[in-house]
């Protein structure tokens, strides 16, 4: 058995870079797939309510505003999403009316300011429209 | 050895010991017998097959009777040993004789389904809190969990 | 003199809640006891009402280290009941993602130990070391801890020929340093003295109280699900099954060192091997009627899935067994005779996952000292009470 | 004039307030350097390059609440922290740091004044001891056991490694023990085996790695701190960290040839050579693994007892032959 296997090791750090990423001052780049928050694109989505459906955190809320206009209102609780992007790959339209972005510093000091809400007109798909068939105007997003 | 001889076998060997057997899938045998024979099949095939490793006891609800599943694994196959007793009337005899790391499972069972497992040598309950009220079992289909109202503290819904 | 000390619910040298009720004569332990329960989330019940999509992340939340092994399980088993074959490509991404978290839990685990043994140095390399997989894997699935890369029928997420390039020099680096560390971290007499000769357990008692994984693997008994029951592309790989004569802690460290590189072993030849093609297929939204029993290697043991369905959307039972449970009949036996400086070794050996082993009902929570346990509601109520009735800024007495 | 000189010695240089500082500075030192030996960065963000961490602690710790056991001897509790600050800064008095000149020492030095300074340092332990115990905690208790167990094994070798040179330079005290070596630079070689006990023994008397058993933190939690929070806590913190410069100002006197030249240059010795001890000490913590108490008695009565015997011999065979 040896004595101060460790030495050389631990001299030999005391003059290199540190390994921890000083972060709040510098900040790491994340890859380009990472499952950041989900949003949801009005001018894509045929409200069929398959994220809904699949949703594991019960995350998503849409309900029907005006049936007669076809208006409805998504909700998504980011403090209830795990950010599993299930419905990311629920969603049926080409391109996804659900996407992720990469942001991850989504903390913040109350549940309340967490939650996006959107209220839009049903998109209705061609069959192989490139543009989005509903006009996006009652498309903002609140918070 | 294959599954299929080692059916062979066990039929020969246990005879009417054990009502069924089955072979669903690779490697997966099925064996069911009455509850009051579950020691002695237990004993037998771990001194007869080198069955000691039990690697989870799970229960099912199944309206009118409590099925009992005791999964077993060796090098060669998996023994899962299915037994039934009615809801009225819930007692098993412990395994805990025959396989001694059975005990936490059985525990678990007694305090899922209310199962009374008789000759168990340590029945306190093992998940279940202290001061929960006599006579629940969550994992019976007749127990419905309610989800308590969501309440943020100092927020405003 | 003969006292009892609870080790836990909270305590710094368990990161999760259980309580063990120690008693000891001095510095020697005489009686063990492990109360569980104390975070149990219900989600046996819980699975009862969720889809066999939801399922997936409900599983995969069992446990954060092992998050993949849970979901793996699951999917097997669910795959099962819906006949679906998933595609080669997208089996061996899978078992690649299981694999390189095989490596992510034994370096922490090996970290771990060197933390509970006081050897923060060996922690820190250990765990910078650790970031390396773990970037491998957000750069595979898109996250760092919760991997979602599985999904009925396959997997979610493709590798292009950049990521595998990464992956491989990833792979050299951290074989380089793991030998490296290792190295010296076997021959560090302190740490040594620490971990030889600690927390025996014999192949007989490892047996009879059914320990699985490391912990049974380092009583010298072999035993891995990869080998006798190999599933998915694991009788394709060439790997060998560690194991140790010493029943020891040290026989742990051993075992899991040697586990670490068997599975960059695996990984290189999954990369060599990976073929083309899709990586999903599409599944049903139900199963038919069955059951289907579900093994897996998780890092820390055999895990096991008991899944029967009724026909609809929703299984009918799940039941979950996860590794750590197992080899709590084995820790006791262990701490058995040892020294109270021990325990967190001998605890921290079996690599316990004790949110693994708490799934079934509700919140409920084991009260201080005594043997007094109250309902979490119960303890928050009291909790804002207290909170509301505090006097201001004044010096507080314990309230009991 | 001299209430109002000996007021400053008391209060500023080398009292409590030169302790203070530069006990933080030392923690600063020791954590960075503990930091980098790890690949870590250590503190950064306080003060300049971090240096105003360990006092931005100390505030935080005097602001929080102090929470008193209700089964805990109340005034024992709260009297213990500054009974072992007040032990170790009395203790920094007989540093011979500002002894200038060997003809007219100052008032705290005196002969015999090393025999008083390891008394003052051993009183710390048992503090530490009386600490635990009146705090009736269970993890306390099992700490303040081994605080009295570790001190049996360690003291002994403690003392007679610090002795030997002290029996070379056939001096009880710290100044002229130190002047003598600072004329024969050569005969600190013959020490250096009880340099090196002495600095295993100062480990284990300043509780840390491989020593920290009694506050073990993933064995017994706080060990004989469990209970202490706040103001007490803030002291006890204090408290060693200014064991920590006394104990490495007296090796470093003692085994280095202790601190001469006039006010700036003494000074600048001072620091040096403590901030060297403090570097080796780190070293050893970043080293080694924490072992159990009944290692640490089988290692210091096994190893370290016995070579500081032999060191002592040999110092007494090598004094016979020194003219």
């Amino acid at each position: 058995m040896k004595i101060a296997v460790f030495l050389p090791e631990l001299l030999r750090h005391l003059f290199k870079k540190p390994a921890t990423v000083d972060y709040p001052f510098k900040k790491l780049e994340v890859p380009k797939d990472f499952r950041g928050t989900p949003y949801l694109n009005p001018e894509m989505c045929i409200a069929c309510r398959a994220c809904e459906r699949d949703c594991p955190a019960e995350a998503i809320e849409i309900s029907s505003v005006n049936e007669a206009e076809k208006r409805f209102r998504m909700v998504i609780h980011n403090d209830r999403c795990i950010h599993c992007a299930q419905c990311v790959d629920s969603c049926p339209t080409t391109p996804k009316a659900m996407q992720m972005d990469s942001l991850f510093e989504i903390a913040c000091d109350d549940r309340h300011k967490l939650k996006t809400d959107w209220v839009y007109v049903r998109a209705v798909l061609k069959p192989k429209a490139a543009a989005p068939a509903a006009a996006p105007q009652a498309a903002e997003p609140k918070t | 050895m294959t599954d299929a001889e080692l059916i062979e076998k066990l039929k020969s060997d246990l005879g009417d010991t054990v009502e069924e057997i089955s072979n669903p899938a690779r490697r997966r045998l099925f064996l069911k017998v009455a509850p009051q024979r579950l020691l002695a099949v237990t004993t037998r095939l771990r001194d007869a097959y080198g069955v000691v490793f039990l690697s989870t006891i799970s229960g099912v609800d199944n309206g009118e009777m409590f099925e009992i599943l005791y999964h077993f694994s060796t090098p060669e196959t998996d023994y899962n040993i299915r037994t039934e007793i009615p809801k009225a009337n819930p007692h098993i005899d412990s395994i805990t004789p025959a396989i001694p790391g059975a005990v936490l499972y059985e525990r678990e069972l007694q305090d899922m389904f209310g199962i009374v497992v008789d000759g168990i040598p340590d029945a306190r309950p093992l998940v279940l809190p202290d001061d929960w009220p006599a006579g629940n079992f969550p994992l019976r289909k007749d127990w419905k969990h309610e989800r308590p109202q969501e309440v943020i503290p100092g927020g405003k819904s | 003199m003969s006292f009892q000390i609870p080790i836990g619910p909270q305590h710094p040298a368990l990161k999760e809640p259980i309580s063990l009720r120690m008693t000891v004569e001095g510095e020697v332990i005489t009686g063990v006891d492990i109360r569980l329960g104390y975070n149990h989330r219900g989600l046996e019940k819980l699975a009862e009402d969720r889809n066999w999509t939801q399922n997936i992340y409900l599983v995969e939340r069992i446990c954060g280290i092992c998050s993949h092994s849970h979901a793996t399980c699951y999917v097997q088993g669910v795959e099962k009941l819906m006949e679906l074959a998933p595609p080669k490509r997208g089996l061996y991404i899978r078992y690649l993602v299981s694999e390189l978290e095989r490596i992510h839990s034994h370096l922490l685990w090996l970290g771990v130990a060197g933390h509970e043994a006081g050897f923060d140095s060996f922690f820190m390399y250990v765990w910078r070391d650790r970031e390396v997989v773990m970037d491998l894997l957000e750069l595979i699935t898109g996250n760092r801890v919760h991997y979602a890369i599985n999904t009925l029928g396959g997997v979610r997420r493709d590798l292009d020929a950049g990521q595998i390039a990464k992956i491989r020099d990833g792979l050299v680096v951290l074989r380089k340093r793991s030998e490296y560390y290792f190295h010296i971290g076997a021959n560090e007499p302190s740490f040594v003295a620490r971990i030889a000769g600690v927390g025996y357990l014999s192949k007989e008692k490892a047996v009879a109280l059914c320990a699985v994984g490391p912990t049974a693997r380092a009583s010298g008994w072999a035993r891995d699900v990869r080998k006798e029951d190999p599933y998915a592309v694991y009788d394709e790989v060439d790997f060998d099954v560690a194991t140790a004569d010493s029943c020891d802690v040290l026989g742990r460290v051993v075992v899991r060192v040697k586990e670490l590189l068997e599975s960059y072993k695996i990984c290189e030849q999954i990369l060599d091997k990976l073929p083309p093609g899709d990586i999903a297929v599409k599944a049903p939204r139900k199963a038919k009627p069955g059951e289907v029993v579900s093994r897996y290697e998780a890092p820390r043991g055999e895990n096991i899935h008991y899944i029967k369905s009724n026909g609809t959307d929703k299984p009918e039972r799940l039941k979950v067994r996860a590794p750590t449970l197992g080899n709590y009949p084995a820790t006791v036996e262990m701490l058995r005779k040892g020294f109270i400086a021990d325990i967190p070794l001998i605890f921290a050996a079996i690599d316990p996952c004790i949110c693994c082993a708490e799934r079934s009902v509700t919140l409920i929570d084991a009260g201080s000292g005594e043997e007094s346990v109250a309902r979490m509601s119960d303890l928050r109520r009291r909790a804002i009470v207290r909170h509301e009735n505090a006097p201001l800024k004044r010096n507080a007495v314990w309230p009991l | 004039m001299a209430v109002v000189r000996t007021l400053l010695y008391l209060v500023v240089y080398p009292g409590l307030l030169f302790l203070f500082l530069y006990s933080t500075f030392c923690e600063w030192f020791d954590r960075k350097v503990y930091a980098r030996f790890q690949n870590r960065m250590g503190p950064t963000h306080t003060g300049r390059f971090g240096l105003l961490q360990p006092i931005a602690d100390f505030v935080k710790l005097l602001s929080k609440e102090d929470v008193v056991p209700e089964a805990a001897d109340k005034r024992l509790f709260a009297v213990l922290p500054i009974i072992g600050l007040a032990v170790v800064s009395t203790a920094g008095l007989l540093l011979p740091v500002w002894n200038f000149d060997l003809a007219n020492p100052g008032w705290t030095s005196f002969s015999g004044d090393i025999i008083v300074m390891l008394y003052l340092l051993s009183l710390p332990t048992l503090i530490l001891f009386l600490a635990a115990w009146s705090s009736t905690n269970l993890f306390s208790t099992i700490g303040g056991a081994r605080v009295l167990t570790m001190l049996f094994g360690y003291e002994v070798p403690l003392f007679l490694a610090v002795l030997s040179p002290a029996i070379l330079a056939n001096s009880w005290r710290l100044a002229e023990i130190a002047a003598f070596y600072q004329r024969k630079p050569l005969l600190l070689l013959p020490n250096l085996l009880a340099f090196i006990i002495a600095l295993i023994a100062v480990q284990a008397k300043l509780e840390r790695t491989p020593f920290d058993i009694p506050h073990a933190e993933t064995e017994i939690v706080g060990g004989t701190f469990t209970e202490y929070s706040g103001k007490k806590l803030a002291l006890f913190r204090l408290t060693f960290d200014i064991e920590l410069v006394v104990s490495s100002g007296l090796l470093a006197a003692v085994f280095l040839g202790g601190f001469p030249g006039g006010a700036v240059v003494g000074f600048i010795h001072f620091v040096v050579k403590t901030l060297f001890v403090i570097f080796l000490l780190c070293l050893l913590r970043a080293l080694t693994s924490r072992i159990r108490v009944d290692q640490v008695i089988s290692f210091a009565w096994k190893y370290l007892a016995p070579l500081a015997v032999l060191q002592l011999l040999a110092i007494i065979l090598l004094k016979g032959f020194l003219p």
